[in-house]
């Protein structure tokens, strides 16, 4: 037993040296390799964070959202439909939802303007998100002028800054008073923007949104299950552009790997046909091989992934910021939740870990099996 | 020393920092708890129904609400008018007012 | 038959079937022309602002009356959540109500 | 003279058999290189076509639409903002646009509904382009029956199908009268979708557009040259995804000519080697080899170029029609215009026969500049 590991670790031996030999080709190697992981694996645990978080926040979403639709477009809904809703058996609260935009012209940025009777601000104040305070400079107390829907300017104090732990669901939200709102956007008595239903089992909800439907022709009931749909496709770093990327990475990767493995040089297979004449076996090239590569694809493999949690979950995905930023002025600074996906983590190592060995083993078995002699001389 | 016992020395060192990160994942979710109670609480508070992500456009900063008249929709993110359409599936609910 | 006169040929006729296709573009744009006219007049007397291309959702079938909140809307074709977003520029118009 | 030319012909017969002895690489070369410039070529001539015909068609819309905002959302415009906007000077006619969207939950399609008071269809009956007819399957006095508002069935009669070449502009069109529109949708009297307002004087369109701004602050001015300027970038072929797409398959196609070409076999170098020693000088070496190049990229861009032509503007570039089609439902069929912008082409010229021409000449130069004899016997 311990010979056999002794002649393993002897083999491991002699693999790290004939690496060594190639420092140059196989360090750039293990370079580029390790970025490959460290850039799947990025975008697995922060889309994986972000979609646990939004599963669980969500959970606190209403249950059914009532939107009117004029011509195929989105229009204020009367505040009467939402008693006559109120009504329907298995519905247990309905109440109006008042929000909208507002969009700074000095800034170019967009904020989300909400009214709500729980816990609202003072007369002609406001509470504001982080993300807000910050691109507008505005801490508490201070007043802040907007334009109105008449084109006359109205002054909010800032009452209260949203804690910075809740950029996710708040950073561009500014609460408002209910009267505030509506003399702001001039916006019409007994409508609202649309209606939040919460629905006392959970199981009758597709029933009553389809009551809904049924009795209110011009609504559109949106389900929560739907919201919480949304936002999982978002994420699914399976699917659309995210793919599309990674299938690059990855097919040139392997494309890469196999360039480099294959291309065995000639001093790679004279070594091969020394090391037969001298009485190896071809398993024990085979082995030599594999070894050579699992040292590269192992190291690699962990040193992309480690780094890779340390970047999302330390550094806040800082080298996707850009990308996730887009064009927008706004751009909400969370912290996440750190998610560890075993299968994830276990199918991108036999995604990336794979191929590569593959690539390694292929070449060296064609060569081992030639004759020592004709390989020497090649 | 020898070149095995370096590597196996880099490989048990990189495995032990990589435990070290699943006990901080794990920590860390403990500690998270009371901030995703405080958000959820907010967000029932104000009936939200969306997260402040993207905030462009309408209908990145509330893709629950979007307008659904097409698949298209549904994802923000997605390039139908280029061959990832063809990659990923519309989502199979559609509820629409005419 | 020498190889280069062979080649030579293949290029002759290429380069014919290219000046074909040159004089084609020029006869269809003229017999485009009553086409145009009529789309043109169809555009005006229904006061059309957009052209019929895609008819996935509202801000597809007429991006040039989609809400501009953010330059995003100005390009449906644009990805902003990618790096793409960074290669072209918002566009430099901007005019907003509240 | 003539010698002169005599000279090059045999040195260009010589390149082509020299070409056709490794007939099976050169081909494979030639069909992906033509790939390529089909691939490039086609995308030009569909962008330069299109923005053509957006740029012509589109002369015809309104100067200037005007859109009311409510809480930063679109909102029917009260029709007595047009009397007043009518009243700014230099504004020539103002009218009110009333369009909306109808969805079809049958076929998933959705068409687009406008009322004109120019020559409006009879009362209960519409006048449908000819994506409608296609996708629904209705032909001229058949009647169809769409959902309203309350929920209540409409029937209409078709009374006309807009001819088959305005597809570009209405194929998802569904034209009705104003009275029917109102009554379908229950849209508000007294109110519009927008207004679209017609300038005399073109010059004072943006002045107007501020006027316009700064009268009615809760209303957002739309000029036509911002609608232009929207399909402009929509088709601007050097940005967002297309410029991504093309730049990864140019920069494969020079890595796939790099390879191609810098492998210089043994047996390309021992020939540059005998043709030295035959008394070859290194200029007629290198005449030999950017003969062997110009035959594969100028065959190659030609027959690219021709067979783009045919598959845009025969064949309804019918290659693009998957990608073009997204998730929409209706799909217009429109013929283009053929547009041939030389400067793009010979753009294109250049990004494609440059990199191939200079991949074929360095290694041979390289090559040639060596000793006769070490080249042989390398």
């Amino acid at each position: 037993m311990n010979r056999r590991i002794e002649r393993h670790r002897n083999i491991l031996d002699f693999a790290i040296s004939s690496l060594l030999r190639r420092k140059g080709k196989n360090l750039s190697l293990l370079a580029v390799y390790a970025f490959i992981v460290f850039i799947i694996a990025s975008i697995v645990f922060f889309t994986q964070a972000l979609k646990r978080e939004a599963t669980l926040l969500l959970e606190g979403a209403p249950d059914l959202v009532v939107q009117r639709m004029v011509a195929g477009r989105h229009d204020p809904i009367p505040i009467t439909y939402g008693d006559k809703i109120a009504a329907i058996r298995g519905v247990s609260a309905v109440s109006p939802r008042l929000w909208g935009y507002y969009y700074d012209p000095f800034t170019g940025a967009n904020f989300t303007l909400v009214a709500s009777d729980d816990d609202p601000p003072a007369k002609e104040s406001i509470y504001i998100g982080s993300g807000v305070a910050r691109i507008m400079r505005l801490t508490t107390g201070v007043h802040w002028s907007l334009r109105g829907a008449k084109g006359t300017p109205a002054v909010f104090s800032v009452q209260k800054i949203l804690p910075g732990n809740s950029e996710l669901v708040a950073s561009d939200l500014i609460q408002i008073r209910e009267d505030d709102f509506r003399a702001l956007f001039d916006f019409p008595l007994g409508r609202a923007t649309d209606l939040a239903v919460v629905v006392g089992n959970k199981v009758e909800v597709p029933t009553i949104a389809a009551k809904i439907s049924r009795q209110f022709p011009d609504t559109r009931p949106i389900l929560k299950s739907e919201m919480l749909r949304t936002y999982d496709s978002v994420f699914d770093w399976r699917g659309g552009m995210v793919l599309v990327i990674l299938s690059v990475a990855v097919l040139s990767f392997v494309l890469f790997a196999w360039d480099k493995a294959t291309a065995l040089s000639a001093e790679e297979r004279k070594e091969i046909g020394i090391l037969k004449s001298i009485g190896w076996e071809t398993g024990d090239v085979l082995l030599l091989k594999s070894f050579e590569g699992m040292v590269i694809s192992l190291t690699a493999y962990l040193v992309g992934v480690s780094v890779a949690y340390l970047h999302v979950f330390f550094f806040s995905a800082s080298l996707f910021e850009h990308a996730l930023k887009g064009w927008s002025v706004l751009y909400p600074r969370f912290g996440l939740t750190p998610v560890i996906d075993p299968y994830q983590l276990c199918v991108l190592f036999f995604l990336t870990v794979g191929p590569y060995t593959v690539a390694t083993i292929v070449p060296s078995w064609l060569a081992a099996t030639v004759d020592p002699d004709a390989a020497m001389r090649s | 020393m020898r070149n095995s016992t370096w590597f196996l020395t880099l490989i048990g060192t990189l495995l032990a920092i990589s435990s070290l990160l699943v006990l901080h994942a794990a920590i860390s979710r403990a500690g998270g708890g009371a901030r995703l109670a405080s958000n959820r609480e907010l967000l029932r508070r104000l009936k939200l129904s969306d997260l402040c992500l993207f905030t462009e456009a309408r209908y990145t900063r509330h893709p629950a609400m979007a307008d659904r008249h097409a698949a298209f929709q549904d994802h923000p993110m997605a390039l139908e008018h280029f061959p990832s359409g063809s990659l990923m599936s519309p989502p199979d609910f559609r509820r629409e007012a005419p």
